[in-house]
């Protein structure tokens, strides 16, 4: 057991999986010799060498469509998006190619690759390096689509994500990158498609994902200190394959659901959850399912705006006390 | 700049170089597109084939000449005009025509189409119908090789629109900086689907032109003469196997039809079409064969032993069932199924 | 009045357009000299002429990115990307660049621009040029997007799309061009944002959009003619802005909602209606809210396939009808 | 190709073709560009500038020979490294400065934030954060002015390592077959953001030999030499405007700092810093007014003048107020609000 931060998860996770498979190679802009502009991959290129982990020009097409090539040819590869904002500029593969060629091909065609991304808002960015995409990706068919929220995390499902055979689209959050979590010595490996209880509770399940896990945690303890309302936190951590039973299970024992997502609000994947439960559980629900989200809008840069544009644990709690008419 | 449009000299004959049984088999190859191409617009007009399809009729000196100069593990990339590379790698026309007529006997039992044309077993690494989007592919595929040291080349084929996109030149910086094995194709028949090249292009040559750019060789070949084509193929596999990257070779060529099934291209000047059939590339090597001396006999034997196969696989494919409804949801995941939840 | 087809009130719509304002041009490819490869455009470049009406490289980026700067600096150009699935290849401009523009820089910059596109299946040409796309559009914020469903609505919503000062996604459905509908005569001018009621019910609320509109409107005839359920179809028609006070209102009066929509089944634009319903009209709900899509996975060639996989009559009216428990 | 290094020959001094008024505003501008952006990092460092910024330093005589050579209805598009490119279109110090703190003074409220620069008033059309993507953006405005007969011309500034992407590509096609009055400026600073664009790119000069590509004269000049870039320049709008299509100018130059703000620049070799700044472009330029007889008091006060409004700048910024809260939701629709429903 060790403390160790997210960011420094990504390249353990990384060199774990390069360590176990020589067919793991890794490539992306900066990530070698300079480790990544976010350092998560500092070390990979010195212990692996310049033939496993190499330096991109700015091409994300090239990129892309490189690791789709390897995959399909016999490599495992890691492939880095800087920020998750640039999926719209190699879109195709994510949106064309990757998700479509096993199925067009009848089943001979394999894509096992990953693609690593800087996701989610928190950093003055702006509207252009601040996005989560998340739902960008989970509305393709043929995609599978993770998101950690822990430096545990991050490692198991990195190895559930690179030994998968089928495309995954690994989304790292920004604003996690130096927090700080136990992770266990040794192998991780975790599996894809299964959501964690992260908060037992019984009035209220709060589905999140990534950097709101921590904010739904932080407003379920308000919750509960301040106005007895006690919460069930998942953290859904796999969109795809989605964990729809976790999700129903929790919602069969509390009755009631919100979702906590920080995609801009149409067609985020609150929306595809409230609505499975709404279908599926609809008898089990004592009040409408809501939806917490960031407005519908691009994002600001400045500190100030930006710290109320996504969900904050306040307006997570207020949100789900107002609803809960208590 | 290498026109590579020259003759062999000297007495060598049908045994220099290329020899006689490489130039069967160039020219059975492109009888097989011919044929199968011909019997592919015959079945639509009978409502056969269904959807869209893009033939290659007037192009099939391209597909012949590079599948001939490839090796066993070398691997195709091709667009949605398609048909000729997937038969000049061996696929049977049957499997093609399946697939085109949406058949049970399909290449991917018509779950793909007409522009999705795959056989890995051939080599063949899948049709692609985004334009430009399997450059930056093939350059993966070729990554692999080097990586691995495997000796086998990738070939991508495209057409001279395909030069104008993005993932045109991020795939050929990238090739060239990586130095990967693999062979860029641009077949130029003169029009992107109904506008012509020269009208959209900054440059004479859209692929040849652009060589530079990437600190490549330009090479602009014409794409109707087969052994023209099959030594500009072999050139650039050796210096790909050789380690010395990639290639960007540009064919001069034309098809004979419209751009998919839906054009009856009158776009088209008059009399442009009659000029290029004077230079039909399976006429142009009939005559190459004859004046090297092989019989008459000898080269219709081929056209009949062809033009049988592809009575027979029509035959086939009219007998052949539909695809099994189950199979619309099967092969989305690796696991052969397409559950997202549990 | 006349009878057109909806192939035909393309060109008309945009002629209307042309000849109204000057600074309206069109860009594509093979959208002038050939009038499209859809034939949709046929006779503009001829009454227009070759400044107004331009054929383009194959160069989607360069299309999108070009009616920006050219909306941004006083022109209202409407652009063609063939099929929308293209929209892969020049996703930045949809994501990244048109809808955020104004917001960046704080109102100064301006995007009147529509693109139109190529939308849906049933034309047999596979996975990568028949996906019902929408949701790509839907889900960012600062867009408009809009769907017709007949050829008045193609004209009228055309029409309020070029004058409209903000982005337009307008998708136009492949298997409708040949369809025929009356249309009067004269200048035809819709409003973005209203939907419409396509034939009144006091069952249940069925929202379809585009080839779902029909089809839904047949399964609604079987419902009433065979099961005596009468449905209420309404065509949702805008999706950005998104008539909400249509669609409230009328489950309020049915008390039960179903949408039908060709998105694949993840994120569609079927979940926000659902998510907001359920959010916002829940105790109005007499059971679950329900969505008809396509299954979550690419699109097949052949024909037999493909009849399959979109949401049908025979399957709207089945699924509705077990719901209702009649 | 035109390596335009040239000293103007001959006695006419001061009073050449750039002439004396002309060249106290290159200086001058110069000079606004390097201490706002030291003042940038300087406030960086007090923690008062958030988010990124992307400095110019060592960059100034790009910005300052365009911006001066540009007439009054000129259209610049910049990248996330625009703040050089928006001073030197006469934007204050305060306006950019405001942003970068992220104040209610800012140019855009603190909205758009360092990477977004826009000021359409001084033809600033905005500062954009994805590779790329304001090449096509420019030839819009360009068509724009062709369309309307306007006499305008847009002017695009990048990096070296933008000639990679796609967009690049297919922005020069399209200028080029358009023959747009558009001048495309590649800012070679030798490195993306922390590799070298050499161990990434195929040629030597990333956008002058792409140029042919084109059908368009490779032009690769001098980059820290402001009196080069202005004559560049000129050349390039001269032929814009008289119709004659775009251009692609490489500058070749280098940055100071490191890439943004969070890059302390480790990557480089030893002593290339230490070289670039022999060639610092406020000491050439500098030189080059004493050599040409200006006397050093003139020099002085702008450089005093140039240091007052940056101080001023600076105050007022500090002293000015975060944006109120309600601009969240304001412009996302031009009817200045955010409604997606009714
Ligand atoms: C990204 C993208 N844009 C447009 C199209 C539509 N399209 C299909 S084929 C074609 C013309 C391609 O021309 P070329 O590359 O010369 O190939 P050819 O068809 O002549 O073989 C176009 C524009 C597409 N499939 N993908
Ligand atoms: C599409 C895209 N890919 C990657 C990035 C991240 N990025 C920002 S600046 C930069 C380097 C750009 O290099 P260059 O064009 O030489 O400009 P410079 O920063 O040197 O001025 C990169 C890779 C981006 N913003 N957009
Ligand atoms: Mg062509
Ligand atoms: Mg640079």
């Amino acid at each position: 057991m060790a403390e160790m931060t997210y960011r420094d998860a990504v390249a353990r996770g990384i060199a774990q999986e390069m360590t176990r498979d020589p067919d793991v190679v890794f490539l992306g802009e900066d990530v070698a010799k300079a480790g990544g502009v976010f350092k998560a991959t500092v070390g990979l290129f010195e212990q692996f060498g310049p033939l496993r982990v190499r330096d991109t020009p700015i091409s994300e097409q090239a990129i892309l469509g490189a690791a789709m090539g390897a995959a399909m040819t016999g490599l495992k590869p890691i492939a880095e998006i800087m920020f998750s904002d640039f999926f719209a500029v190699c879109f195709d593969y994510i949106a064309n190619e990757f998700p479509k060629s096993r199925y067009m091909s009848n089943g001979q065609t394999k894509c096992p690759l990953v693609v690593r991304t800087g996701n989610g808002a928190g950093s003055r960015f702006g509207a252009q390096h601040s996005q989560s995409v998340e739902n960008w990706c989970m509305m393709i068919p043929g995609l599978k689509v993770v998101a950690p929220s822990t430096p545990r995390d991050v490692i198991g499902l990195m190895a559930a994500a690179v030994r998968d055979p089928d495309p995954v689209i690994f989304f790292e959050h920004k604003s996690l990158y130096p927090m700080k979590g136990e992770v266990p010595d040794g192998e991780i490996v975790d599996t894809l498609g299964s959501a964690k209880i992260v908060r037992p509770g019984k009035d209220a399940t709060i589905c999140a994902l990534a950097l709101m896990v921590p904010r739904a945690l932080a407003a379920a303890e308000t919750l509960k200190s301040e106005h007895g309302i006690d919460c069930e936190v998942v953290d859904v951590r796999s969109l795809v394959p989605l964990d729809t039973q976790t999700i129903l299970g929790s919602v069969a024992r509390t009755h009631r659901l919100f979702t906590v997502e920080e995609n801009p609000r149409l067609c985020g994947w609150g929306a595809e959850i409230v609505s499975i439960v709404a279908d599926e559980a609809f008898y089990e629900l004592d009040g409408p399912p809501v939806r917490i989200t960031t407005p519908h809008i691009p994002l600001p840069a400045a500190d100030i705006l930006e710290d109320i544009v996504l969900p904050t644990p306040q307006r997570i709690a207020e949100t789900v006390k107002r609803s809960l008419g208590s | 700049m290498a026109l590579q449009n020259e003759r062999p000299s000297g007495s060598a004959g049908l045994n220099d170089d290329i020899g006689e049984k490489k130039r069967l088999e160039l020219y059975r190859t492109q009888v097989v597109i011919r044929e199968a191409e011909q019997r592919a617009f015959d079945l639509f007009l009978q409502n056969l084939v269904k959807g869209t399809s893009h033939l290659s009729l007037g192009q099939e000196a391209v597909a012949a000449g590079f599948a001939c100069a490839m090796q066993k593990g070398d691997l195709s990339f091709c667009t949605y005009r398609g048909h000729a590379h997937t038969l000049a790698r061996g696929v049977s026309v049957e499997k093609v025509l399946g697939e085109l007529m949406q058949r049970d006997n399909g290449l991917m039992r018509g779950k793909g189409g007409s522009m999705h044309l795959t056989s890995e077993e051939h080599g063949v690494m899948g049709s692609y119908a985004i334009i430009g989007a399997h450059l930056p592919i093939a350059c993966g595929a070729a990554w692999r090789a080097q990586y691995k040291g495997d000796k086998d080349v990738s070939v991508c084929f495209f057409g001279d629109g395909t030069t104008n996109i993005g993932a045109f030149h991020e795939a050929l910086n990238f090739a060239a900086v990586w130095k990967l094995p693999v062979v860029f194709v641009c077949e130029n028949n003169l029009y992107m689907e109904y506008t012509p090249i020269g009208d959209v292009t900054a440059v004479k040559s859209p692929a040849g032109d652009r060589a530079a750019a990437y600190g490549l060789e330009k090479i602009v070949i014409d794409g109707n003469d087969a052994d023209v084509v099959y030594r500009a193929a072999r050139a650039a596999f050796e210096k790909a196997r050789a380690g010395n990257g990639p290639s960007l070779i540009e064919c001069l060529t034309y098809r004979h039809s419209g751009h998919s099934r839906a054009d009856p291209a009158k776009y088209r000047p008059e009399g442009e079409l009659e000029k290029w059939k004077l230079r039909d590339p399976i006429k142009i090597y009939k005559d190459r064969l004859k004046q090297f001396g092989v019989r008459p006999k000898a080269i219709d034997d081929i056209d009949a032993s062809v033009r049988q196969e592809v009575d027979d696989a029509t035959e086939a494919c009219k007998r052949a069932p539909m695809p099994p409804l189950d199979i619309l949801t099967t092969d989305v995941y690796a696991d052969g199924g397409w559950a997202w939840r549990n």
